[in-house]
């Protein structure tokens, strides 16, 4: 616990002291930019702290950065969706409300209106439906909001998933497999590991037999593809490293990298 | 058969909203897309045929690792007093990796209703919290245990992906749960969250399809449902012998586009390609 | 021996952080070599006639937490472009990209002296994700009537002869995810069959190999790695080839971990007798 | 009630399943798309008070209850509070204006906690990624062995000292994306297709309907 303790000291006050020589030398400038760059590069030593042990300045940096995101993605709510969709659509209720006589006038005219004005109203009534989660009361209309988005997002994936991710794969899969050049070995094992990766998944059989030979061809395409997958990965994890890393050293200890 | 009435509701819904001038255009069937039409019908077709075969036969399916292993998270849970932490991935409640996600989370609260196990769900969507709440406080109240649902247990733990990483891996860290159950779709916060858990010695079961983060789950995690194994779990766990119908539909699927494959590849090799499939 | 397999990790945090640290401080040269994927979007680029006013659209699909992998990229293809005098449009899906694409677009203009309505044009930012790519793919001016500043798009050089996205000589999506190349492939090129190039994260590159295969995707350019070897074709070197030094001493500091490991898990297991 | 409480969620998704379905078909239907993608945005906008009042509230109830470690709960409502009244105040547009991105406290927050927190939690995974590989890439069986020398393959062609140890290394390394890897990612997706579309229809159909709480029933 002691030991603790004083790496934690001398971590906050090595940060201490290099932000002080930066601002004291100029190199940061003592403005909203300057002291923008020192708190971004102590939320991202305090996060990066996390890889020794978990310590109160990872507390405090996530605490934090849950809290500013919670804000800014309500914020986004508010623009992006209350703002142009929902307040609209909720002061056009609030007239029909209030006139209730013009609008059954306008629907004896043009029944079919009903449609239009359905479109406006119905999305923000299942809205509302979910805040009876709030109030704890008729909580059951919440169900309704669920079925609805559930419903649909069930019903647009099956005809969007089918073209790409079936019957485009299907005719790249299809090649003859002898060529001018003689056997044509990469089409075959395309052939090979689609068939055997989609036996290997079929529920019908246990892994035994000829089914269990097949299937264990399709493993092998599989652990070929996760090593290759993890092996690409590496790279990009890599990437953000540099890029996080370049960060603090240009930004906020203001180092000439070199290019070469 | 009442689900007649329904298409033909559905149908009426969608014709009245046709016809009214905000969606003027005549077009009325996309000719390109026949082949998806008649893949869809086909095989939806399929679907249904078995689900309602499922209930008079008996129908046999091979072992899935992953959800063996859930009894045993739960029933180790119980032993070290520690909570079972249950990770929605990062898509929201109208996307099929969730759907299959709450489905799985329905069997595992009942379970862990009668386990007596501590529950925490963690939540990126609301909607997805909400949803889990009424699964999990239904499913404590059928295993006979209302009185242990806590609305808290299931919360929203923050409103982007990094937060969310955030938050869990110090949850993980902090209340050291004896099982870290990770369904749905994932992104790059998959080895953020299992590389943690791994630290602590839970038990890690995972379950997505989200092909890019299989390489990590199946590394870190001791038991990973892979891709459609995610949405057949639910099946699994209740033996329900319609959802199980349904995964018999799905390996005539296999079948059928395992023969053609074959079939289409003997022909071209023969000169003669199949102009449906748009083969080169 | 036993223990050394299982070492504590913080050594090899300590040392993935030195070996990517140390190479940024210290500069040596290393060679790159294009891929054919890279290489296809070059050759396509590469072919497109300035005087027949052949447009390049480019969609930039990332916000700043990818901006390390997928900036390079997007400025190595616009300084192809603008080297070559065609004209392009740039265009985001995200609210988080308009930034960044504004920041991308003219400092590369700058470089090469090319004019905003002229040369280059950005339309900005709109809701809808796939939804917007379909309107675009209809009539490009129902989804943005004007550009980014106001200007109605007849007013300007570039997008007034543009009618949709089919007639666009060429569009590169460069994403980080959602919305991104996957929409760009099935709510665009399927439909409107414009040549569609995509950049993306390292990570998510083996997605679209399918996509290679058949053909909807003419060529990509995957991460850090793919942007080096953009920069390494047109001959102008930035971030990313300088990139490579701690990209490669990490990568190879990591493969040593994954050997010594098993050095050490087997030598373990014949120490051990059982 | 229980037509409203149990029959009507179900006839409910029938029909917006439906009708998700045939938009796809039907160009004159494409509207539809459109509005539905706008009724989640607005459905959505309303959650998420939904989780912010969890959010808020789980650490509200830890100051309140001086629980360990509520300080930091604190912190959560500091950060919470300080990026809404930013929100508010809209860089002096105030709540009704459309948002402004061009600076501004809401501006700052963001460029100076949220974006170098992401890419930091990010850049975590460099580190991860190469523990998960120390720990876990042991050529225990022969499935082991091929994921390691696949994993160590792509890692040498994806960087320039690949080329240095064997001008084949990026050339096998991109056959090894291209060819083996595309054929069992094809499999995956395959197959990933067929249950999502089985799952969608049992969800259809009112067979699986745990997300409303209840157990499976009769077609």
């Amino acid at each position: 616990m002691n030991r603790d303790r004083l790496v934690f000291l001398v971590v906050v006050g090595l940060f201490a002291a290099v932000n002080l020589g930066l601002f004291l030398s100029g190199r940061l400038p003592a403005n909203a930019e300057g002291v923008g760059i020192l708190l971004a590069a102590g939320v991202s030593l305090a996060l990066y702290s996390f890889l020794y042990k978990d310590n109160p300045l990872f507390k405090l940096a996530e605490h934090l950065y849950v809290g500013v995101v919670a804000a800014y993605e309500l914020g986004q709510v508010w623009f992006q969706n209350m703002l142009p969709d929902v307040l609209p659509r909720g002061a056009a209720i609030y007239e029909a409300v209030r006139h209730p006589i013009d609008v059954g006038w306008a629907l004896l005219g043009d029944p079919r209106q009903i449609v239009t004005i359905g479109i406006q109203v119905v999305p923000v009534i299942l809205g509302l439906f979910l805040m009876t989660r709030l109030t704890g009361r008729s909580v059951w209309l919440s169900r309704i909001s669920f079925a609805f988005i559930v419903g649909l997002g069930a019903g647009l994936v099956i005809p969007r998933r089918i073209s790409a991710y079936v019957l485009d794969q299907l005719g790249p899969t299809i090649q003859p497999l002898w060529t001018e050049a003689g056997f044509a070995f990469s089409p075959f094992l395309i052939l090979l590991g689609v068939v055997s990766v989609l036996i290997y998944f079929s529920f019908s059989f246990e892994h035994t037999g000829a089914v269990g030979a097949v299937s264990r061809v399709g493993i092998w395409f599989l652990m070929v593809s996760f090593g290759a997958s993890f092996g690409y990965t590496v790279m990009a994890r890599l990437s953000l490293l540099i890029g996080q890393l370049t960060f603090l050293l240009e930004k906020w200890l203001t180092l000439n990298l070199p290019l070469w | 058969m009442h689900h007649l009435s329904h298409l033909i509701a559905a149908i009426a819904t969608l014709l009245l909203i046709l016809t009214t001038p905000a969606f003027g255009s005549d077009e009325w069937f996309d000719t390109e897309a026949l082949d998806n039409f008649l893949t869809a019908i086909a095989f939806s077709i399929l679907v249904l045929v078995y689900i309602s075969l499922a209930r008079r036969r008996d129908l046999t399916i091979r072992r899935l690792g992953g959800l063996e292993a859930l009894d045993e998270a739960l029933g180790r849970a119980t032993e070290m007093g520690k909570p079972v932490l249950f990770i929605h991935g990062l898509h929201d409640m109208n996307s099929v990796s969730t759907i299959a996600a709450v489905n799985v989370l329905s069997q595992l609260a009942r379970r862990a209703a009668e386990f007596g196990t501590h529950l925490m769900v963690a939540n990126r969507y609301p909607i997805v919290m909400s949803v889990s709440q009424e699964v999990v406080k239904e499913a404590f109240a059928d295993a006979g245990r209302p009185d242990a649902y806590n609305e808290q247990d299931i919360f929203f733990a923050a409103a982007d992906q990094f937060s969310y990483a955030a938050t869990l891996d110090g949850l993980i860290v902090r209340e050291e749960p004896a099982a870290n159950i990770m369904m749905g779709y994932f992104y790059a916060e998959s080895l953020l969250l299992a590389e943690t858990g791994a630290t602590t010695g839970a038990i890690q079961i995972a379950g997505t399809d989200a092909y890019t983060q299989l390489p990590f789950f199946i590394t870190t995690c001791d038991y990973t449902l892979m891709g459609e194994e995610l949405y057949a779990a639910s099946a699994y766990l209740s033996r329900d012998p319609k959802l199980l119908g349904s995964l018999k539909a799905q390996d005539i699927g296999k079948a059928a586009i395992t023969a053609l494959l074959i079939v289409g590849t003997f022909l071209a090799t023969f000169g003669i390609s199949l102009p449906f499939l748009g083969a080169s | 021996m036993a223990n050394l397999t299982n070492i504590d990790r913080r050594w090899i945090f300590l040392a993935v952080f030195i070996s990517v640290l140390v190479p940024l401080l210290v500069g040596f040269h290393l060679p790159v070599k294009a891929s054919p994927n890279v290489r296809a979007i070059y050759t396509s680029i590469d072919a497109l006639d300035a005087k027949a006013g052949d447009t390049v659209l480019m969609s930039f699909d990332f916000g700043p937490s990818t901006l390390t992998e997928l900036q390079p990229m997007a400025k190595a293809v616009l300084r192809h472009c603008f080297r070559k005098k065609l004209k392009v449009v740039g265009v985001t899906l995200l609210p988080e990209g308009v930034g960044i694409a504004e920041t991308i677009l003219s400092d590369v203009a700058a470089e090469f002296g090319a004019t905003y309505g002229e040369d280059y044009i950005f339309l900005g930012y709109k809701a809808g994700n796939e939804v917007l790519i379909l309107n675009m793919g209809e009539e490009l001016r129902a989804a943005f009537s004007t550009d980014v500043r106001g200007t109605p798009l007849d007013d300007l050089t570039v997008t007034r002869p543009l009618r949709s996205l089919g007639d666009m000589a060429y569009v590169l999506d460069i994403s980080a995810g959602y919305p991104g190349v996957e929409e760009w492939i099935q709510y665009g090129q399927e439909r409107y069959r414009f040549k569609l190039g995509a950049g993306c994260t390292a990570v998510m590159a083996p997605d679209f190999f399918p996509f290679l295969q058949s053909g909807q995707l003419d060529g990509l350019l995957g991460g850090l790695a793919g942007a080096a070897e953009y920069e390494t074709l047109i001959g102008q070197p930035d971030a990313a080839v300088s990139g490579m030094r701690p990209q490669s001493v990490g990568h190879v500091v990591i493969i040593l971990f994954i050997l010594f490991g098993n050095v050490a898990y087997f030598a373990s297991r014949r120490g051990g007798g059982s | 009630m229980p037509f409203l409480q149990r029959t009507l969620p179900l006839i409910l998704a029938f029909v917006a399943g439906i009708v998700g379905i045939l938009t796809f078909y039907i160009p004159a239907a494409s509207g539809i798309e459109t509005e539905g993608a706008t009724w989640y945005r607005i459905i959505f906008a309303f959650s998420m008070i939904l989780g912010i009042h969890s959010l808020l509230s789980m650490h509200w109830r830890r100051i309140r209850r001086r629980q360990a470690g509520w300080g930091y709960s604190a912190v959560t409502w500091f950060g919470f509070l300080a990026m809404f009244i930013f929100g508010v105040w809209n860089n002096s547009h105030g709540p009704g204006a459309p948002i402004d991105l061009q600076g501004g406290g809401m501006v700052w927050l963001y460029d100076h906690i949220q974006v170098p927190a992401g890419a930091t939690m990010f850049s975590l995974l460099a580190f991860f990624i190469a523990s998960a590989a120390y720990r876990t890439f042991r050529a225990r069986t022969p499935e082991a062995a091929i994921l390691l020398v696949a994993a160590v393959v792509v890692m040498l062609g994806r960087v320039p000292i690949g080329v240095y140890l064997s001008e084949h290394v990026p050339t096998l390394s991109q056959w090894l994306m291209a060819t083996p890897n595309m054929a069992a990612r094809r499999g995956i997706l395959i197959g990933v297709t067929l249950g999502a579309i089985a799952t969608s229809l049992r969800i259809i159909f009112g067979i699986e309907r745990a997300y409303l709480g209840e157990e499976s029933e009769d077609v």
